[in-house]
This record gives C-alpha cells, structure tokens and sequence, in this order.
C-alpha cells in the first residue's frame, strides 16, 4: 500500500480534533459533543483497521513504514546532531494501533452510557480524547523525544481525569499523587533520552538500533558505568513510572478515583500500556545494557506483590487495579526474560480483557451504587449479560486454556521458567520465575474470589440487592462487552485454537502474532548498514514488500540465551501444564472458599496475620513516600522554617560558599541514596537527617534559591561531563 | 567584514546621531541663553492647579492600560510575523503557489481575528466597562 | 536593489570622474569618505527643511485655524506673520528650564529625547524623490513604524517622570493610544507591502504611478479603504485632534508635558510637528504615488529629481492641511470612544482589508481596478 | 577585527547580567528583565552563528520566533505578577512561596 | 570602518545599558535601561546583516514589551516597592543587597565559567567562514522560509500567541468582584 501523510495521520489528527472542538465548542453541541469524541476515535480506527489488514497481509517481519523530516540539524563535522520527527510503524506498531483504537472505541461508546447525566460529561469526553490521542501519538513516534512530548500529554490527562471529581479529597490527592509519581520516572526517561541523544546524535527509533547494532554505545560511560546501561537504566525507569512497576507503583491503585471507563482506558490502552510499550521499542538497549535480570526482577515482584495485596481488596476495582499492577509485572518479566514477543501479546490480551473487566465493573457499579463487594452477591440473577462477559474475562486472565491470557501469559512462564532452567544463566533469573509462578496461582485466585463475591451465593446486602437495577440490553452498554469478551478468546491470537491448525479462524495464519511481532534485537543487523537517505514526506523509505513466503519457524527471543530451540519448547509444555495444574488448583481452592464455604478464609488471615497486616497497608509503601519521606522531613523542616527565614542570608554571608556547595554535594548525596537504597530507606535517622538537611535548604519556597541550587546542579552536571 | 555593503544602514546611523547632536545642541543652547532664576519651592510644585499637590502621581493607574497594552503586544508581534511572508506574497503569486501562501496566511490571519474575536466578547475592548483606578495601591 | 542617495549621485558619470580624480589626486580611494559626505550631507539637510517644516508646522496650524474660524491669526512678526516661526523658537530657548522637584530627572531628561529620537530617526527612509531617498532599506516601512514607537516610550515616560497627576494620566493615555493605534495602521501598512511586493519605499511607490489611477488608493476597494484606516490611525498616533486626549488642555492642563518648559517643551512639539510631517509623507508614499512624476527617463535627471521632490511635497503638504481641517472641525473624543473606535472598528476593518487584498492579489493576479475595467 | 568571538562574548556578558539580575533583585518584574536578557543574548548567538559559521539563514528564524516566545512570556508573566500584586499587594519574590507546601 | 564603528558603538550601548540596570535602583531606570540594551543588541544585528531581525527586535521590544513593562511596573506600585518582608527584616530592599548581589553575582560567574568551558570546543569546532560575505537582505529569504520550512512554526507562533493573549487577557482582566466592592 502506499502510504502518505493522509492514510497514517488521521490516526492521530481525528481523535485530536475530537479534543480541539469538544474543548472549544463541546458546550454547544448536541449531547455535549460526545459522539463528536466516538466519531474521532471511530475515524482513527478505521484507518488503524486499514495499516492492520495491510501488515497483516504483507506478513513479514521486514515491513515497515518510516517517514520523516528534520526538525532541527545541528551537527558539526562528524557530530550528529539533529532530531527528526516522523512515523514509525511495524508490525508491533500496526498491532498496536489497532489495540489502542479498538479498545479505546469501545471505551468511549460504553462511557456514553455510563457518564450520561454527569455533571462534566462534556469536559469527560475531551479529555478522554487527548488521552487517546497522546497514546496513538506515542505509538506512531519514530523517536524518543516525541514520545516524551506525548508520555507528558498522556501524564496529564490522566491527572486531569483521575481527579475528574475533585470534589471529593481523595480524588484530588490521588491525580496530585499519580502526575508526581510518574514524573519520578518521567525525569529519568528525560535523561535518558539525553544520553541517548548524546552519544547518537538522533533519537529516531531505527538510528538508536542502527547505533547499538554498530556498537556506538560500547565505551561511553557515565557516571563510571556504561551508557547503555545507564541509558537503558533510565528509560526503564520511564516503564516503572508509567507501568506501576515496583517500587512507583503505588499511584495507580489510587487511579481508581477517576470514572470507571477512564480507569478502563488508563488500565487497558493507554496510560500504562505506554510504559510497557516503551520498554519493548527499547528492547535492544536494555539488552546491551545486560539490564535484564532487573527488569525480570521487578517484573516478578510486581506481578507477586500486587497479586498478593489483591488477595485482601474488597474494592471491586481495587481487585483489578493491583492485577492490572501484577499483569504489567509478567509483561516486564516477560520483556526481562527475553519473551518479547510474548510480553507484547500479553500487553494486547490484556488490554482487552482488562477493558472489558473494568467496563463490567463500571456496569456493576452503576448498577448497585457501591463498590464494595462484601455488600454484593447474587448479582448474577440480576446482571446475566455483565456476569457472562466477566466471567469469560476473568477466565481469560486466569489463564485458562482457549482463553487470551492462557496463550500470552503462559509464553511468558514458559520462557521464564526455561530461561530459569536451561538456560545456562544460574540463579539469576530463578527468583522472577519462582515469583511469576506464585503470581500465577494467585492469579486466578482472587479472580474468582472477586467474581464469586459479586455474583454468586446469596445477595449479602439486601438493600443493595433490592436497589439494583435489573439491565436492559443498550447498545451502547452491552455491544462494548459483548465484542471485547468475545476477543478474550485466544484464538484470535494465536490463529488457531491450539496452534496446531485446529479449528481455524477464518483466513487466519497460525500462531501469525508470533510470527509478526520479532524482536528488534534479532533484526538488529538490518539496521547495521542501515543509513539514512534525506527523504521528505512526499517520498517513502519503504521496505519493499517481500514475495508471500511460508514463514520458517524460528524462535522469536533474544536476549538471555535463547540457541536451544529444543530445550525452549520443551520448557513450554511444562511451562503449560504447570500453569494449567496450578490455575485450576487455585479455581478449585477459591470455590471452595467462597462457593462452598469449606474453608474459612479467616483461618488464613489468623495463619499469616502479620502479612496480611502489612497487605493491608500495602507494603507500607505510602507510609513510606508519605510518611516518612515526606511528613517527617516536611514536619522538621516548617520547625527549622522560622529560624530558617531569618537565617538564610546570614547563612549566605557568613559561610555562604560553604553552604551553597553543601547544597549541592548533598543533594546529589541524596539522590543516590533515595536511588539506590530505596527499599532500605524505611525512616531510618541517617535518611532522614540528610533529608532533612537538603529540604531546609533547597525547600524554603524561595524561587532564587531553587534557581541557586539549579544553576550549581548544571554545573556539576558539566562538571562531571568534561 | 563587508563594509562597503553594510552602506545602506549608514544614513540610519547618521540619522539618529544628528538627533542626538540636535537634542544636546537644542538643550546647551538653552542652557546658555535661558536665564537662571531661584528655584523657588512654588515653582519646582507639580502643577496641580494652584493647589499643594496631594500625594504623589505614582500610584495613579488602571488595570485596562495593561489589558491593552497586552492586546497590543499580541497583534504587534503578529504583524511582525506577517512582514516577510506579506512582502514575498506577490513574488510567489507570480510563481504559482498563490493559493497556497493565501491559505497560510488566511489561517494565520483567522487566528489573530480568534483573539480579537474573544477579546470583544469577554469585555476587554471596552473602555467604560471597569474604569476603576486600583485602589490597592492607595492604601 | 538598496538605493542611497549616495548611489544616486555615483550613477552620474561626470560625478564618478570627479570623484575618481580626486581618488587619484590623494592617492588613495575617497569613495568612502565622498559617500560619508554625502550622507552627512543629506543628512543635515533634510533634519533642516523637515525641522523648519514643522516649524512652520505650528505657523500654518494658528494661519489656517484662523482662517477657519474667519480669524486673521498671528500676523505681527514679519510679512503675514511669517517670523511669527523665529520669535517661537527664540522664546523656546531663552526660557528657564524648571523641573517639579519631585520629578524623576533622569526619566524627565530622557524622555523628550527619545520623542526627537525616535521623529528623526525616521527621515532616513522617507522618500522624497527616487534617487533624494536618503537610503532605501530593504525592510522601509517597517523600519518607519518600529522606530517610531520610540515616541511612544517617550510620552509615557514625559508623563510618568513629572510626577504630576495631569502629567500622569496624560502620559497613560498618550502610550495607550499610541500603541492602540499602531495596530491598524500596521495592518494598513501590510496590506500595502502585499500589494507592492515588498518593505522598502522605493519597491512601494515605484509599484505605483504619477497618475492617480495607478496609485494604491484606487488600486482595489480594500486599499481604498485602508488609506482612511491609516490616516485615522496615523492622527491619533501622532496625538493629532480629534485624538488629543494624552494633551487635551481643556480637560488634562496640557497632558504628558504640563510640566515641561523651555526647549525641552520645544523639542516635544517640534517632534510631534515633524512626526504629523512624517506620517503624512508616508501616506502619500503608500497610497498617493508618493514622488512619482509622468516620465521615466525625466524622473532620474537632477529636474526630474526637483520635480520629484515638489510633487512628493505638495501631496504631502496637502495631507498636512487636512490634518489640520480635520483638528479644527470635529469634536474630541471620549477616551472609551478612542479605544472603541480604534479596537472595534479600525483594527478589524484594517485586518479585512488585508485579507481583502490578499484574496484580490491572488484572484485578479494582482491587477488593479482600472487595468480590469479598461486594459483590454 | 570583528569576529565570532566577539558577539559571543556580548553574547555572554548579557547572558551572565541578566542571571545576575535574577539572582539578586528581589522584585518580580526586574527577574523578567533578567530573564529577557537572556533571552536576547541567545537570539544574538544564533545570528551570529548563522553569519559565520552556516549558510543559511535559520539562525534569523529562530531567533525571531525568539523574540516571539519572549513577547508571549513577557505578557503573561507580566500578567501574573500583576495579578499576584491585587492578591498580595506586593511583588516581593520571597514572598512568593504559596507553593512551598 | 563603518561597520567597525557600529559595531563598537552597539556593543558599548548594548553592555553599559546591561550594566546601568544591574546597578540601577530604580526599577524605572531598569527598564529604561532594558531599552537601550534592546536597541544596542538591534544595533549588533545590523553589523551581523540581519536587517530584518534587527527591526523586528526594535519592534517588538521598544513598541511592545518595554511598555508593556512600564505598564506593570506602575501596576505594581512604580517605584514605591512596598514588602512586607521589607518591613520585617529591613534587611532586603527590593532591588537586592549587597549580600544577594554577591551571591548572585557568584553565582552566575560560576555558571558562566561552566558554560565556557562546556561550549568552548563546540566553538572550535565550529567552521567560521572567512570571506566577507555580500549584504543581501533577508526578508525575502526569511519571508520564503517562513512559508516553507517553517510554516508549522510560523502557524503554531500565531496559535501560542492566541494562547498567551487569552491567558494573560483572563489573569490580568480586572475582578469582577473588585468592580462590586467599588
């Protein structure tokens, strides 16, 4: 197909404009302008349809479209130093795009029904559609930067939409909550990005591949270790922000403040997508920056700690926000393991199901007018449609055979559980596929649990039960359920319903998501000789389409050592019947807690007391961030404060050098301690002394002062560069 | 350097320095012939009709002397913006590509009239509306 | 393209040998200096027709109010009162020079000077013949308006640095309207440099002709708006009636320099007389064929040049008159007036005709109503 | 001779004033003074650049929409002080700390 | 020799005016200052051939944000700088001390040191084309680049000046409330 600026752009520009005439005309349109927003986002996936079907039947790795221009060129001699923008669109990309629509349409179309009557429904669908944009923006980037530009977009949104009711407190601390959070890693991402831009001279996608296939990484250091590493470090640190990996993820939780379809599109499409998303384009440089038994391990505890913080939630939502966090986790494990392709799918699987959970939730919720699910059950007589498609979602998430999540996530294990195993890498990776594992039991556990709660047994709260609205079937409620659920169902994934030519889809190729999607590391040697050719938007640097040729099955990982083909395959049918033994132990354990009341739940409570306290509490994570880190510090400091104010310019005189460059030793003293020794940082006096030092002296509200430290940072900054 | 191009500007130059010699010229003239009287405390009085002068003038203003300037600094750079592609409008329109610069610069112009357009509408072109001095800094 | 006075002269022959062997007499290259002469020359000599034109400025103000109100006006200092000019100038000088006291003297010092500054500066580029230009910058008009908003600056500062509470609002208003102001006859002006393809004088009025068919006033019914646009604009920047608010001497003493006396008061009426000058010439330049006179070669001799400069004159004098019928013949305005009349009339007027002039120039391919009607 | 180095060193003489200018003045409006200084010492850089040292022309293209950036920054900013100064009746920047907490 | 005396003459005007409103104690002269730096600096781009930039400084600047700048400063009490911290301490008059110009004075030295030595290779590197290169005006070079490779720009320019004029207009717009109190 031959693409121009017109068949890729609108992809973007439509649900954009949505944004541009809600936000200046919304109040004058019919309905507030909300269909204003649907038909944006409807444009934009057709047009995501339209790329789809043409990758689809190109069917090969090569393909891809890259168009561009120079924004700005500032090298000399030898020196690149320029940024391009433009659009990079392959395989993943396509697939991508067409998640993002798709599941974001749909979010949209159900928000018509759950919003109506809101007090801001015009202001709703507005921002819903920047968010949607600034997601689709960032998956047709070529280039880190404007990535950023539209990973700050999207961080903004979802400020604005999280805190969407700020009358209420607590909404508003938790969007306050959510933008600092991930600005953390958003500051890192920056640097990244910097470091990159450094040693490349361009932050363009396939000049960052070309780079790393052709070793310009290897050499550069800063800061004493490699800038691959440090680059990989910092742009992960992105995925943690964004993705809710530990140790940042105690914003999206909180996230739940918004509306529900909101919390269905931060949870499915977009905002956390984005995080994971990243971290895959990036693949290449976190493995040559050797960061993948890391990322393994945050992703092993995140996917372990959320799983097991779920255990205990009675906020329905709750439940799915931390297994939205334990879900993301097995993607970054997969991404840390070397299953590429795998994490990718799981991204995709789970932003259908995971959309489709919230949006049954949001039904629920609408319908009963709480959220708590001890106040529920039996709801299944009076909700059949909403119980049906949860259930298949929760099947889906569990893992359960024919199921989405069962295709995607099981890859993951399998991976995990070879790369453990065979693959000659010791114990490195023993502990994230140990916690993966533990994470797959719980899983379907607490799955079943919150479906068992709501929907089954005996209506626990009468006067709930009897307020709930019987459903009548409106399209624009139930269609959204009806198609997601159906799109839990793995084959659509993988091709066919076992992978082995059974039971086909129509005009489907087999397992073609795993042939499509290769890891960019693989294809590193193609972008080795690759050189840029100066072309403008009128012109395309297509790949030519190369003759429909039967795929040759090839594994698709890279990374950890992936040469045992053999072993590789053997590890995942043990990986698959384990997964498969281990999600029906737990089914079975959940009905026979909720369903069949054989086992007392307290007696388990009473059994791990002290870990359930600390579940409780989340793993004292707020308790640390707000607590410690910042009341304790915050609380010395307003004592100092008096003091301070009238002291401040003697200070400067006095000692006024002395105190300057105490700044700035100390900050960046602090900085690598709160880094580094994070989860060793639990109120410990050293901590916070220091902490306390820095905040009376850079925290005094005084704009000059900030601009003093500033200016005495960048020169560090330089000083350390040269 | 180029020296002998930069000629254009030297008029410019010459200008501007005889307005500075006319000025110091016109001001050492007077200094010479004017007389010198006693600078009596009635005479270096602000004028304020005959009347001892109530405070200082410094503190007289109205907010809508800054909302106009702000409209003004606006359109100002706008039209700036404007100069180039208006001086090279004809040459291009002679080159075909009418249509096109037209549209740029009909959108550019559409945006100018987008904030003039508000600004009427929310008040700020009127005058009488809030004639009000800030009574603040009175205080 | 950029055409100086000095060019002018150097494009005579008999002048370039002249030149040349004086070169050869001193044995090095004076061209540069002959150049610099020229230039100072030129220089000098249009600061002193200008200056003595608006001198004469404040005579034919009081001459043809007079003549207005059937009056006779001054007529004791010479033939017609024709010295009445001199006398001013003598009193201006030998008056004493008070500051209020509570004055900020540096900002009182400063700001007539940047009102002369910012009127003078603006002579480099007026055209008064195709080659009596003393040079013709690439960027003209826009060197014209940008300097001139040093006036501005210099009213708002005449009023803030007397510390006097006419002087204050005077001054206030003084910067508001001139600034006000400036936007339409900006857009005014643009719309012009759309139509003659270009910023600098000579590109402008050479684009137009001797006869008044050729001018930019009648070249499309936009322009023709715009040349009223602009002189109204062009009578309230330079603080004319009935735009005298920042001096209103009925309602504000005498504005922005009730406190200023002697040759600084002098120097603020002299800039505001030779900017009323000034403008002038600028409107007949961009819309009244500026010096243009019937003949191509007759325009570049000396004659032609003297003719050149007469009928730039006589066009701009007239302008002057009116400028001055207009001061005796309406009202003052209200400052709300002022700003409506400028904000919601003339600014978006100014702005149609431009888009107005850009849609004729691309749909008649920039021809002009009469080579429509009658060019076949 | 007039060379590169020398408009760099305009250049940075009026970038170090006007940092000095926002370090040290205490007033709102004399940090925005500053901070057009900086402005236009960069705006300088980049036509200096673009005499000597490129062949085109974009140095006068940046730093015209320079120019531009510092003509909205001045309005604004202006804008808040000003409306900073109604609420607090004063423009003491170290006063300024309603963000502090 | 011309160019040589303008330049000398923009660059005195432009750093003794710098320096007049870093010493200035009035925040008026400061601003004054600020023109006469503007105007130097316009001075310094006619040396370098940028007429076009060199009109457009003395334009906006001079025209616009000087006023504008006047403008607030008599909004925010002229010259009377009124701080209650002023009062409190009598120690920070409003336009620094010694104390704060010292360290501010430090500071940037420090910073500018920085900066020299991080961009002084850059310099180096940078190839400085020797031959005098003929005057020829910009306009319609910028006015054909302004159409073309900077159209998004030239565009967007008109978008974020809508933007700051509705912004500013919405901040500085006098209180409704403040009208009702009258």
């Amino acid at each position: 197909m031959d693409y121009t600026i017109l068949s890729i752009a609108p992809i973007f520009l439509a649900p954009f404009t949505a944004f541009v005439i809600n936000a200046f005309f919304g109040k004058k349109l019919p309905r507030q302008g909300d269909w204003v927003s649907v038909l944006g986002i409807g444009i934009a996936f057709l047009f995501a349809f339209r790329i789809f079907i043409d990758f689809y039947s190109t069917y090969s790795t090569e393909y891809y479209i890259h168009k561009y221009f120079t924004w700005f060129d500032l090298s000399y001699g030898e020196n690149l130093f320029k940024i391009d923008l433009g659009i990079y669109i392959d395989n993943m990309g396509a697939i991508m795009l067409l998640m993002v629509t798709g599941v974001a349409f749909f979010i949209h179309l159900f928000s018509t029904w759950y919003m109506w009557g809101d007090v801001r429904y015009g202001k709703f669908f507005t921002l819903m559609s920047l968010f949607t944009s600034g997601m689709l923006g960032l998956v047709l980037s070529d280039n880190l930067l404007s990535m950023f530009i539209f990973w700050e977009i999207m961080g903004f949104c979802s400020y604005s939409l999280i805190g969407f009711y700020f009358e209420k407190e607590k909404a508003g601390y938790a969007s306050i909550k959510a933008f600092m959070t991930t600005r953390v890693g958003d500051v890192f991402f920056l640097l990244g990005i910097l470091a990159i831009w450094h040693t490349v001279g361009n932050v363009s996608l396939p000049d960052i591949y070309a780079a790393i296939a052709n070793g310009s990484f290897e050499g550069h250091t800063v800061i004493g270790i490699s800038l691959a590493t440090f680059a990989g470090f910092c742009i992960f640190c992105g995925t943690i922000g964004k993705s809710a990996q530990f140790p940042l993820q105690v914003w999206l939780p909180d996230a739940m403040m918004g509306p529900t379809p909101c919390s269905a599109l931060i949870h499915a499409a977009t905002m956390v997508a984005a995080g994971v998303y990243l971290s895959l384009r990036m693949y290449p440089l976190m493995v040559a920056g050797g960061l993948t038994p890391f990322i393994a391990m945050i992703g092993g505890i995140t996917a372990f700690g959320a799983a097991t913080i779920a255990l205990i939630q009675t906020d329905l939502k709750a439940v799915l926000a931390y297994s939205t966090i334990s879900q993301l986790g097995y993607m970054v494990l997969g991404v840390g393991v070397g299953a590429y392709n795998a994490a990718f799918m799981h991204l995709i699987t789970h932003a259908v199901f995971k959309a489709c959970l919230f949006l049954s939730a949001g039904s629920v919720i609408h319908s009963v007018h709480t959220q708590e699910m001890p106040e529920m059950g039996g709801l299944r007589h009076k909700l059949k449609f909403t119980w049906i498609a949860m259930w298949c979602c929760t099947l889906a998430i569990s893992g359960v055979p024919f199921f989405s999540g069962f295709v995607s996530k099981d890859r993951i294990l399998g991976d995990a559980l070879y790369v453990a195993l065979h693959a000659g890498q010791g114990f490195t990776y023993m502990i994230p596929a140990a916690l993966g594992f533990i994470g797959a039991f719980l899983t379907p556990f607490y799955m079943c649990r919150m479906m068992f709660l709501t929907f089954h047994g005996k209506p626990r709260d009468q006067h709930v039960y009897d307020h709930c609205h019987a459903e009548h079937l409106k399209i624009n409620q139930n269609v959204p359920l009806l198609i997601l659920s159906i799109f839990t169902l793995g084959v659509f994934f993988s091709g066919s319903l076992t992978g082995q030519g059974f039971v086909k889809i129509f005009g489907s190729k087999n397992e073609w998501f795993k042939v499509l999607v290769a890891s960019p590391t693989e294809s590193l040697d193609k972008f080795a000789y690759y050189t840029r050719e100066e072309l403008g938007w009128s012109d395309t640097n297509e790949k030519e389409k190369p003759e429909h040729s039967e795929y040759e099955h090839q594994s698709g990982f890279a990374g950890p050592n992936h040469e045992n083909h053999e072993g590789l395959h053997h590890a995942h049918v043990e990986g698959a019947f384990g997964s498969i033994i281990i999600v029906a132990c737990s089914i079975f354990f959940a009905f026979l807690m909720y369903i069949r009341r054989s086992i007392d739940p307290a007696r388990f409570v009473n059994m791990f007391s002290v870990w359930v306290k600390a579940l409780k509490n989340k793993y004292y994570f707020d308790h640390l961030y707000i607590d410690v880190i910042i009341q304790k510090g915050l609380l010395k400091f307003n004592n100092a404060l008096a003091w301070f104010d009238m002291g401040i310019y003697d200070r400067f005189a006095i000692d006024g050098w002395e105190a300057v460059s105490r700044v700035g030793y100390k900050s960046s003293n602090w900085f690598d301690r709160i880094v580094v020794d994070k989860i060793g940082v639990d109120g410990t006096a050293v901590a916070t002394n220091i902490f306390n030092i820095v905040l009376r002296l850079i925290q005094s509200g005084k704009i000059q002062t900030y601009f003093i430290v500033l200016i005495f940072m960048l020169v560090t900054f330089v000083a350390v560069l040269t | 350097m180029p020296e002998q191009t930069l000629n254009v500007f030297m008029p410019v130059t010459i200008m501007m320095a005889i307005a500075v010699i006319l000025f110091v010229g016109a001001l050492a003239a007077a200094r010479l012939l004017s007389p010198r009287g006693k600078k009596t405390d009635e005479k270096v009085m602000p004028y304020e009709c005959g009347e001892e002068p109530v405070g200082t003038a410094w503190s007289l203003f109205n907010v809508r002397f800054y909302v106009v300037g702000l409209i003004f600094i606006i359109f100002d750079v706008e039209s700036v913006l404007m100069f180039p592609v208006a001086a090279v409008f004809k040459k291009l329109n002679e080159a075909g590509n009418g249509v096109y610069v037209l549209i740029i610069f009909l959108s550019f112009i559409s945006v100018l009239l987008e904030g003039i357009a508000y600004c009427w509408k929310k008040g700020d072109l009127d005058w009488v509306r809030s004639f009000i001095v800030n009574k603040n800094i009175d205080k | 393209m950029n055409t100086t006075i000095a060019e002018y002269f150097l494009s005579f022959d008999v002048f370039r040998s002249f030149v040349s062997r004086i070169s050869l007499w001193l044995g090095t290259d004076v061209t540069p200096f002959i150049v610099f002469m020229i230039f100072l020359l030129g220089a000098l000599v249009i600061t002193l027709v200008l200056a003595t034109v608006g001198g004469f400025g404040t005579y034919a103000e009081r001459k043809i109010s007079a003549d207005i109100q059937a009056r006779i006006g001054p007529n004791r200092v010479g033939p017609y009162g024709l010295f009445q000019l001199i006398a001013d100038g003598i009193k201006m000088v030998s008056k004493e020079d008070i500051a209020p006291k509570t004055a900020d003297l540096f900002l009182f010092y400063l700001a007539p000077f940047l009102a002369i500054f910012g009127v003078f500066s603006t002579f480099a580029v007026i055209p008064f013949g195709s080659g009596i230009t003393l040079t013709d910058l690439n960027v003209g008009v826009f060197y014209l308006v940008a300097i001139s908003s040093l006036v501005g600056v210099g009213v708002f500062l005449g009023g803030y640095a007397s510390n006097s509470k006419w002087s204050m609002l005077g001054g206030m208003r003084g910067a508001s309207q001139i600034i006000s102001y400036e936007i339409p006859v900006t857009l005014s002006i643009l719309a012009m440099v759309l139509l003659s393809g270009g910023m600098s004088f000579g590109q402008i009025v050479g684009s137009q002709g001797a006869f008044p068919h050729q001018w930019f006033l009648f070249h499309n019914p936009f322009s023709f708006i715009a040349f009223f646009v602009l002189f109204t604009g062009a009578l309230a920047e330079t603080n004319r009636a009935p735009f005298d608010l920042p001096e209103a001497e009925s309602e504000l003493v005498s504005g922005y320099h009730t406190e200023y006396t002697g040759m600084r008061f002098g120097l603020f009426a002299l800039a505001e007389y030779v900017e009323v000058f000034v403008v002038s010439g600028v409107a007949v330049s961009l819309f009244l064929g500026g010096y243009n006179v019937p003949g191509e070669e007759f325009g570049h001799s000396l004659a032609g040049q003297g003719a050149q400069a007469t009928v730039f004159f006589l066009k701009t004098c007239a302008l002057y008159y009116v400028v001055i019928w207009i001061r005796w013949t309406f009202p003052r305005l209200r400052v709300d007036q002022l700003m409506v009349i400028c904000w919601k009339y003339l600014t978006p007027i100014a702005i149609f005709n431009l888009v107005g002039c850009a849609v004729w120039l691309v749909v008649f391919d920039g021809k002009s109503m009469f080579e429509l009607f009658f060019h076949h | 001779m007039i060379s590169l180095v020398s408009y760099l060193a305009i250049s940075l003489l009026l970038f170090f004033i006007g940092l000095t200018l926002m370090i040290a003045r205490k007033n709102i409006v004399a940090i925005l003074l500053g901070i057009e200084l900086i402005l236009n010492a960069a705006a300088l850089n980049f036509v200096a650049y673009s005499r000597f040292a490129a062949s085109n022309i974009d140095g006068h293209i940046f730093s015209l929409f320079v120019i531009v950036i510092a003509a909205a920054e001045a309005a604004v900013g202006l804008a808040i002080v000003i409306h900073y100064f109604q609420l607090k009746e004063t423009i003491h920047i170290d006063e300024a700390t309603e963000l502090r907490n | 020799m011309y160019v040589n005396i303008l330049f000398l003459t923009s660059a005195l005007l432009t750093v003794g005016c710098a320096v007049a409103m870093l010493i200035a104690r009035n925040i008026m002269h400061s601003c004054i200052f600020l023109l006469g730096t503007l105007i130097g600096i316009a001075g310094l781009y006619v040396t370098l051939g940028a007429d076009f930039v060199a009109v457009t400084q003395t334009m906006v600047y001079v025209g616009g944000i000087v006023i504008l700048m006047l403008f607030a400063v008599m909004l925010t009490g002229g010259k009377e700088f009124v701080s209650r911290a002023q009062k409190l301490l009598g120690l920070i008059p409003a336009m620094g001390n010694k104390w704060s110009f010292g360290i501010a004075f430090l500071t940037s030295f420090v910073f500018v040191l920085s900066q020299f030595v991080l961009i002084k290779n850059i310099v180096k590197g940078v190839e400085v084309t020797k031959e005098a290169k003929p005057f020829v005006s910009t306009v319609e070079e910028i006015g054909e680049l302004l159409l073309t490779d900077h159209v998004l720009a030239f565009e967007l320019s008109s978008v974020l000046l809508l933007g700051a004029l509705i912004g500013a207009a919405i901040i500085a717009r006098p209180r409704k409330e403040r009208v009702a109190n009258d």
